[in-house]
């Protein structure tokens, strides 16, 4: 049997892949908590984390083999509004217009993923200035989209992936994929020893697997990034 | 340890807390009261209703705050325009979600202490002339007061503690709805961030810890009024 | 005047209760478990009948056929509960004041309650308890006052103390009171009429003179509780021995205390087995008071008694003595004989101003 | 035995009682407040002393100056509170049986419980209650009973009847009783010993027929109180007029009622008010009792009464008479003259085989 | 609608409740006595410990059981040691997490219900023979019955509810920790899965209402024999 620990963002396409296998179960929760999990001896055999940093604490301890680590997806950080509220412009003044006396959701940006790529691309093309009072940030993805779903924020940034949960929201503009560190999930095997594991890793990033997370707007993974 | 924003957070829990509390606490004292002391069609579901929030997983809770109070929605937009009330990433949001989230918890406190209170003597208050409304102010009420503070004390340390709801509400905006409950779980998406987690912690407690301290020296202040002690 | 008339089931008992009454007090007389309590709740009203009516100096408060059931508070009673009832967060001065602050002066020293003023219920004894909600009865200046055996915790002087009050009450103020009690000399005291109850029904009731010296009404209500209840006049009183003479239809009897101030009416108890009878005046006796009588009646009791109607003046008397006694006098109809009423007999419970 | 020396401040009120009591029951008599529910408590050991000792027929219940105090439990004594402390959860039958089956059948019978076995104490009346928790307390087999009023909320019927059995229980069992009343029919009748207490204070205690025969003591106790008690033994019936005979060392005596057996003893109060002296023996009079008497003393109460001694036989009787009588009547000490007692004035509850 | 790992995540999430409420209640009625009748040193630091679940987040909570009842932690090797219990990612894990979090709820509800009794009754009892645990087990136990119901469909529905603490130590695995509320935190992330939530949600709210009927019942008919009905 395989035990997945992975980011609960990729729930739906590891279902998909996890049901090609008798022996896969996947746990979903924040890469935060899988990653503390896992360091404190959680029995997963597969950790896959949508967050760089904590992977990087669990090669560190040791507690997944280094050479294993892998990317496996990629995602595009995008702005989403109100379905039908039309492109937008990623400039100040279309910001400032689009979100009136409304709020800009995202997550926790200095603590959730989403939260810090969205930090790093308004900084990069100088709209922090104008949003950073104007910030509602919560601790996930989905209450993003739910907090613009609901119409109680105009806009919010969320991955490309989670646009289609509702059908209350649309994407409205995304953010250039230079504007913040690549968006990485990156896949690492436990020293559990597990013989099955390698297996599911491979069908991972086998044409089929990623046929699978291409569905569901996960991008390829990307290039190394130059140091 | 504990930087500007954590002072901040710690404020404004406090307050959250607090207006939470006694803003729910008339309210839970009267639907405690008709859940031990009344008859009527629909006792179970609201007795039901008054329990949801334990229920559900407060990201639910907190969505369907969203769905109820949200500036878009009916309730959220009535109230915002005959009251000038709004929820929306106020602190008066947060308060809501913490007074939803304690409210099942001081309601069955109260009621288990209106249902301790003997009704004999509700019984001879009315024969003295009083009307229900008096007996309820004068006889009821007093001899509830354990259950009062116990329901209240409750309440206040689930204020202090409720996360998912609030977050999922009114987000997390530094100085207007950032509690310290959201403050600790930003800080544990962050490796190393321990020490200063440790620090709100022991914030939390020690507040909670006075609360329950300030509530059990009431309760046997009365107690000992009543010759119990 | 009070009219009651209610049917109810109350698990395997069923209360089945009829009596009018007219002002003054009524005695609810009955063994324990009789339905007395039951009773008086459906007065007051925390307690519906199954069926009937009840009307109060023309009040209606409850009827079944009408629908008509007047909510609790506004019934006015005063309820002395047979547990006391005290509001246990309150002090005993905020108890009585509960339900108002009528006579408050008088009935705080009445009932000696001016040292229990600032107490919490909880640090008073028993008998003390059940005085203060007899205050607070008393304070909310009712229009009917209901009590459940208010007395039967307190102490002989105690009980001696209050029930002059009470009697008070009933003459001025003419409320009408139910009084429950299983003290004889307490019911007929205050009692203008008395009502026996046994197994939830009412098995006898009318003007307590007459129900008290019907003999068939002796076993019910005990053999010491009978005896004749008659009005007399304060007509002296010898200060050197601390006697007070009254006067009556039949005669003047002295009896012991000085009590009353001349020419006051008062009422008096001669309980039926403190008379004795004799064929001629006796001389040499230690009882002061000996009436000339004219036996009415001789009615045969169960046991070993007989009771004997005794015309003194307008007035009639009751003597219990022994069957042997009466064959041994041979007692007939219309005999003219002596009753000797022993002073101290005559107890200060017994009469009321 | 009883030894009980305490002392205890409970907010502005002091106790501090100390009284020694023989087997058989003490009667602890006081006015309400007067700390007597306290002092048991302290037997019970549901309060603590601040200070004194506490010996019951041998055992060391309490000590302060050794720090002893045995645990409740362990004190075996059967309590009935005065507020009946039914469990409210348990139906009668299993209330009785709490602390044991001790003679079973025969407390349910004596006290007439058989009907209410399956009920719920919230489904009773207040004497009906009250009945439990007595019976609950003797079936505990305690080793000393203490009874705080126990019989305040019965009706007199009941309450004659179940004082036999408390009688028998002193008398066979020799578990010996401590029994808070405000009744001193039911105290005479029961209790070897009497203390008097007032605010906190005993007052008065030793032997029942000395304290009750002592003038001093009757404001305290109430006139009523006041009478010797006397053995005697059953000698004769006459049926037909449902008469009983009693023979004491100062004669016979006629009482009404058919009770006892031939040459069954008994006890007998006489209560000094129902005592009628003359100096001739009468003729013609329906008390069937005259005594030749000789008169022992003549004390002075503070009222109008004269409380005289009568030796009768061995036994000392006891008159209560106006002192105007007294005056016309010229008594002395020494003088030979007669004791007149109405048969039925000595009533039942007067009785105690 | 409810998929096969819907109905495994509701089977589940009764057992963990059940096996929570019922551990856990015997010991919250020991904790509910000594706060409510005892004093002892320590008492209020106690009562301080019960209440902390309720004032910390539940992600601290969670945190704090990986800390101590870990597989790699001294209390959590101890136990799997010498009693072959393991609590980490296992289904009695979720069940210790849901017990903690309901703990508190649990015993304020008995312990109101034990200051309610009549310390007199107990007093009765004890001059009848019996021995403080007789007494406790005959007389206050039956006569707390209403708040050990109360006490527990708290404890029910709050171990139903019960999220953070819960994912945070156990995790979310299907078919061993994976709850009602962690599968609808997985729910949420998936497009179109809104009907499969509002199932959950929907059975979440038919089992915590089936408790709470069941407790009402229950201490209805225990009033109506105690005569207060
Ligand atoms: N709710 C009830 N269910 C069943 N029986 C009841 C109920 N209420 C009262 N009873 C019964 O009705 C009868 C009358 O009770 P009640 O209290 O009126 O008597 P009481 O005359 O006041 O007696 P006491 O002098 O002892 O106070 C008793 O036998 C009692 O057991
Ligand atoms: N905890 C306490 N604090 C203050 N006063 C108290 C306390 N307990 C009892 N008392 C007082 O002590 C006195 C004696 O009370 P206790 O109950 O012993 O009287 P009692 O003789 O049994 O009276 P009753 O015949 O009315 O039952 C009363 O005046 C009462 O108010
Ligand atoms: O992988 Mo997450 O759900 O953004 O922490
Ligand atoms: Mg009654
Ligand atoms: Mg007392």
């Amino acid at each position: 049997d395989v035990l997945v620990f992975a980011a609960a963002s990729l729930k739906g396409p590891l279902d998909e892949i996890a049901a090609q296998f008798d022996d896969v179960t996947v746990s979903y929760a924040g890469s935060g908590t899988i990653a503390r999990q896992v360091s404190l001896g959680a029995p997963a055999d597969v950790v896959i984390l949508a967050n760089a940093v904590w992977m990087e604490v669990l090669i560190e301890g040791r507690h997944v083999i280094p050479e294993s680590v892998k990317d496996v997806a990629s995602n595009r950080l995008i702005v989403i509004g109100a379905a039908g509220s039309g492109e937008l412009a990623l400039t100040e003044k279309a910001f400032v217009e689009r979100l009136g006396d409304g709020r800009l959701a995202v997550g926790l940006t200095d603590a959730v993923p989403a939260g810090i790529y969205a930090r790093a691309s308004l900084e990069a093309l100088g709209l922090w200035g104008a949003v950073s009072d104007r910030l509602a940030e919560v601790d996930n993805v989905r209450a993003v989209v739910a907090l613009v779903a609901r119409g109680q924020a105009p806009l919010g940034i969320t991955y490309r992936t989670d646009a289609d949960v509702s059908d209350a929201v649309e994407e409205v503009a995304a953010f250039p994929a230079e504007s913040h560190s690549p968006i990485r999930y990156t896949a690492a095997i436990t020293p559990s020893d597990n013989p099955d594991t390698a297996a599911f890793l491979q069908f991972l990033s086998s044409d089929e697997g990623q046929a699978h997370l291409t569905a569901a707007g996960f991008l390829p993974p990307q290039p190394e990034p130059i140091d | 340890m504990l930087g500007a924003e954590e002072m901040t957070a710690i404020w404004l829990s406090l307050r959250v807390a607090l207006v939470a509390t006694l803003v729910a606490l008339p309210l839970a004292i009267w639907i405690a009261y008709l859940l031990a002391r009344k008859t009527f069609p629909g006792k179970q579901l609201l007795n039901g209703v008054v329990h949801l929030p334990l229920v559900l997983p407060p990201v639910v809770t907190g969505y369907l705050l969203l769905v109820v109070f949200g500036t878009q929605a009916p309730v959220g937009r009535f109230l915002s325009e005959t009251m000038g009330v709004t929820f929306a990433f106020r602190w008066t949001g947060a308060a809501l979600a913490a007074g939803i989230m304690a409210f099942p918890l001081m309601v069955r406190a109260i009621r288990l202490g209106i249902e301790a209170v003997d009704p004999g003597l509700e019984e001879a208050a009315e024969t003295l002339g009083s009307t229900r409304t008096r007996v309820f102010r004068t006889i009821t009420l007093p001899l509830v007061l354990p259950g009062v503070f116990a329901g209240a004390v409750l309440g206040f340390a689930k204020a202090l503690g409720e996360f998912g709801a609030t977050i999922t509400f009114v987000a997390a905006i530094p100085g207007e709805t950032q509690t310290i409950p959201t403050a600790i779980y930003g800080l544990l998406q962050v490796p190393g961030s321990e020490p200063a987690v440790v620090g709100l912690v022991s914030v939390s407690i020690a507040l909670a810890m006075g609360a329950l301290l300030v509530s059990e020296w009431l309760a046997r202040r009365m107690a000992k009024k009543l010759g119990r002690a | 005047m009070i009219e009651v008339t209610v049917k109810k089931a109350l698990g395997q008992f069923n209360l089945d209760a009829r009596f009018s009454a007219p002002q003054g007090v009524t005695a609810l007389f009955g063994p324990s478990g009789s339905g007395k309590t039951s009773l008086i709740n459906m007065i007051a009203g925390l307690n519906v009948p199954d069926s009937g009516r009840i009307d109060v100096d023309g009040t209606c408060l409850y009827d079944s056929t009408t629908g008509r059931s007047l909510p609790v508070r506004k019934r006015r009673v005063g309820y002395v509960f047979q547990e006391a009832r005290l509001f246990p967060h309150l002090t005993v001065l905020r108890n009585l004041r509960y339900g108002g602050t009528h006579d408050e002066a008088q009935v705080i020293k009445l009932l000696g309650l001016s040292d229990l003023r600032d107490r919490m219920p909880a640090n008073l004894s028993g008998g003390e308890r059940q005085r203060v909600a007899l205050g607070r009865a008393l304070m909310c200046d009712p229009q009917i006052l209901l009590m459940d055996e208010p007395l039967a915790a307190l102490d002989a002087p105690r009980k001696a103390e209050i029930l002059p009050y009470l009697a008070r009450l009933r003459d001025e103020v003419s409320v009408p009171i139910i009084y429950v009690s299983h003290d004889m000399s307490e019911v007929a005291q205050l009692a203008t009429t008395l009502v026996v109850m046994e197994s939830g029904r009412v098995v006898a009731s009318g003007p307590l003179a007459q129900v008290l010296s019907d003999p068939a009404i002796v076993p019910l209500v005990g053999v010491r509780s009978a005896g004749a209840v008659i009005n007399a006049t304060v007509s002296g009183r010898l200060l050197d021995d601390g006697l007070t003479e009254v006067a009556f239809s039949g005669g003047r009897l002295l009896l012991p205390g000085n009590f009353g101030s001349l020419g006051q009416k008062m009422r008096l108890r001669i309980p039926a087995q403190d008379v004795i009878l004799a064929r001629s005046r006796p001389e040499g006796i230690s009882a002061l008071n000996v009436l000339p009588v004219v036996v009415k009646a001789i009615e045969q009791g169960k046991g070993p008694g007989v009771a004997v109607r005794l015309q003194a003046g307008d007035d009639m008397l009751l003597a219990r003595i022994t069957k042997r006694s009466a064959g041994r006098m041979q007692l007939a109809r219309g005999q003219q004989i002596f009753a000797i009423i022993k002073a101290t007999a005559v107890g200060r419970e017994d009469i009321s101003l």
